[in-house]
């Protein structure tokens, strides 16, 4: 984390802006978070501070900026990602508020405030209210590969850049392989899907069309059953995508 | 790849493609070759060819030894990067031998599934020999009446 | 078997000469080293300086017939049990068989029993009997008449079923091209039609 | 290695439903272990095929950032193969029908993969 790479002593800006910020002296703090910001760029808690200060002052747009450049420095930080889940709760986007809060959950399962927002956030969406699918979103946790591997749409989610997308579509393609033979010398006729699952992240994959796949990605949290229902989903937005790509 | 009868290319390209070897040799139980993928040089290409015939007869060996009815079948060694499966099997040309090479990539397993399949394969089209009975012509001991006088001296 | 490579178009041919512990394996081993040219000719032996090793060995190369390049693998085999497992190697791949007797009347029994045991060992893999193309020898027949077994006795008692069988002075070397002519011969009919050979 | 307790463990999956068959096997050389109720199908195939789509599970996850695979589940027209980690490299594989109690199958999986070690 590039929050280690700054010397503890040069951190108290970020003290006297959080300060500044809770008395509501917004301008001022505002001036010491982007001072310490220009001169530690890479400080994650300085974009963080900056992205709290600009919400409270209403300025949404800018705040989902700072936000952003958080998790460029750091991609798995709970305050960014619980920002941008608030925010996305604020204009009424449950979908994205939860999908934020689950990457926040996975970053920091033992934070009960997360687990609790994520429940508040799951309650607020209409029961019939689908995810919306995004398939050019890089951090909608969804990949759409070729048979070769190639990425031809799609990210991780967030806190996962796109050298990671392309590696991870490179082993979804020998995965298929592999799953499309087993199933088939196993005398289990076509595969349907691939599930992964690990301590904090499920992971399927599953055939699109002939020629390409996708891999879907979501925290732990997310149940399986619903994981593998949104996936069905996204299969065919991928092959609405595919068609007018 | 090459192999000595084209009908061999089949069976044995699919055991190199769906094991993942990176070497593969067949060859009867006296060592001589019909087919390999991956060898560069025909020396290295004899010399696995006698070795591996030479290992197996000699497990088969051992097998006796400490009373194995059949021989082991398959003879596997497992190294940090790369493995070696060796294991005779029958064929309506007698009993061959293959020996695959494989890396990382694959597995024991994965080469004694493929192996199995190659080997039900190679029975299933391996044309029967063409009889030794057919191998020389009549009139053949004239020719070898006066090669073996020629040899021993006798004119 | 024979190997054949019909693509290379070689016939090697693996003969094995077999005989009780002094019988002379050795020295009929010897004489045909002395007898054939040595660019015809590969030899070793499993242990030189032994007078009679477990195993000796030598190639020839009987040139071009009918097209077919033939080469002739001949190992000398002994009834020494801790070679067992070269020797069944030997024997699985053998085509014909040269059968050594010692003339010697007081060798009879050892000659009877080195031929079972060869004879033995002489399964496929099925457990069947193989039957291959076999010659006997008598040797030290230049010894005095009082020590050794007549011919007849001999093929009465090791070859009644009427394979080629000769006299031999292993000492002067008669009786060793000949034997091993009709060997080369007899194993070289199976590769032939059946009509080929006279009855 | 307690090849007494396995046959339990794999007893206790192969009574669910829809079970075809369960083997220990090791992802590493892709070997059979243990079996059990292995009606109609190959052990040796099962392992070699399960342990490669686990190690190309295990490929993505890799890729992707993410820590190890703990239940890897290939689903299929006619079946279901469902691996998961046990200790020392074990996995424990079963193969189902495709109607089973997945969930109840994936459970049990990961509770018992634990104790093969």
């Amino acid at each position: 984390m590039s929050d280690q790479s700054a010397p503890q002593q040069t951190l108290s800006f970020l003290d006297l802006g959080e300060r500044l910020r809770q008395r509501g002296q917004f301008e001022a703090a505002l001036s010491v978070a982007q001072a310490g910001a220009a001169r530690y760029p890479t400080l994650a808690a300085a974009h963080d501070l900056i992205g709290r200060i600009l919400a409270d002052q209403g300025d949404d747009e800018g705040a989902r900026s700072a936000w952003l450049a958080t998790l460029e420095c750091d991609a798995t930080h709970p305050g960014a990602l619980k920002g941008l889940a608030f925010l996305a709760f604020r204009r009424r986007d449950f979908g994205d508020a939860e999908r934020y809060l689950e990457a926040a959950a996975a970053a920091s399962p033992r934070d009960t405030s997360i687990l609790t927002a994520l429940d508040r956030v799951r309650s607020m969406r209409p029961a019939n209210a689908p995810e919306v699918i995004n398939i050019d979103d890089p951090v909608a946790g969804l990949l759409l590969l070729d048979n070769q591997g190639l990425r031809l749409a799609g990210g991780l989610g967030t806190g996962r850049d796109e050298q990671m997308a392309d590696a991870a579509a490179a082993s979804a393609a020998g995965a298929a392989r592999e799953a499309e033979r087993t199933a088939r010398l196993l005398g289990l006729g076509a595969w349907q899907h691939l599930l992964i699952e690990g301590d904090s992240m499920r992971t399927t994959l599953l055939p699109a069309t002939a020629q390409a796949m996708l891999l879907v990605r979501r925290p732990a949290t997310a149940p399986v059953g619903r994981l593998l229902a949104f996936a069905a989903r996204a299969v065919q937005a991928a092959q609405a995508w595919l068609g007018n790509s | 790849m090459r192999v000595l009868e084209p009908w061999l290319a089949e069976p044995l390209g699919e055991l190199v493609r769906e094991s993942s070897a990176r070497l593969a040799l067949v060859m009867t139980s006296s060592g001589q070759v019909v087919g390999q993928h991956g060898f560069t040089r025909s020396l290295d290409v004899m010399a696995a060819a006698a070795l591996g015939a030479g290992i197996l007869a000699t497990t088969g060996e051992l097998a006796r030894l400490v009373g194995s009815d059949a021989d082991f079948g398959a003879v596997v060694h497992q190294g940090a990067q790369q493995g070696v499966w060796l294991a005779g099997f029958d064929t309506p040309r007698g009993r061959w031998v293959a020996l695959v090479v494989f890396g990382r990539n694959s597995t024991v397993g994965l080469v004694r599934m493929f192996f199995q399949r190659f080997a039900a394969r190679v029975r299933e089209v391996a044309p029967m020999p063409m009889p030794d009975r057919e191998v020389l012509a009549e009139g053949f001991e004239r020719e070898l009446d006066a090669s073996l006088r020629a040899l021993f001296g006798g004119g | 078997m024979a190997r054949i490579d019909r693509d290379r178009r070689t016939i090697a041919l693996t003969l094995l000469v077999v005989g009780a512990r002094g019988a002379g394996k050795t020295t009929v081993l010897r004489t045909l080293r002395q007898r054939i040219p040595t660019d015809r000719l590969r030899a070793g032996s499993s242990g030189e300086s032994d007078p009679d090793p477990m195993l000796d060995w030598l190639t020839m190369d009987l040139g071009r017939i009918q097209g077919w390049q033939v080469q002739v693998d001949l190992y000398a085999v002994g009834p020494v049990s801790n070679r067992d497992s070269t020797r069944r190697l030997l024997f699985n791949e053998a085509d014909g068989l040269w059968l050594l007797a010692d003339s010697q009347a007081n060798r009879f029994d050892d000659n009877a029993a080195t031929f079972r045991a060869a004879r033995e060992q002489l399964v496929d893999r099925e457990g069947r009997q193989r039957d291959l193309p076999t010659v006997y020898t008598w040797s030290k027949q230049d010894l005095p008449g009082e020590l050794i077994l007549a011919p007849d006795v001999l093929r009465d008692g090791f070859a009644p079923g009427g394979a080629p069988a000769f006299e031999a002075d292993l000492v002067r070397g008669t009786g060793v091209l000949e034997s091993l002519h009709a060997l080369v011969t007899l194993t070289m009919r199976r590769l032939a039609p059946a009509r080929e050979q006279p009855s | 290695m307690n090849p007494e307790r396995w046959q339990r463990l794999l007893e206790d999956v192969t009574a669910i439903d829809g079970v075809r068959g369960a083997i220990v096997v090791t992802a590493e050389d892709g070997l059979v272990v243990h079996e059990a109720a292995v009606e109609g199908l190959e052990t040796g195939d099962v392992a070699a095929l399960a342990s490669v789509v686990v190690r190309r599970a295990e490929a993505i996850a890799t890729a992707s950032g993410d820590s190890e695979v703990r239940l890897c589940t290939l689903s299929a027209e006619k079946g279901i193969v469902i691996a998961a980690q046990g200790e020392h490299g074990l996995w424990l594989v079963a193969v189902t029908e495709p109607d089973v109690e997945l969930g109840r199958l994936r459970l049990m999986l990961g509770d018992l993969a634990p104790e093969l070690g």
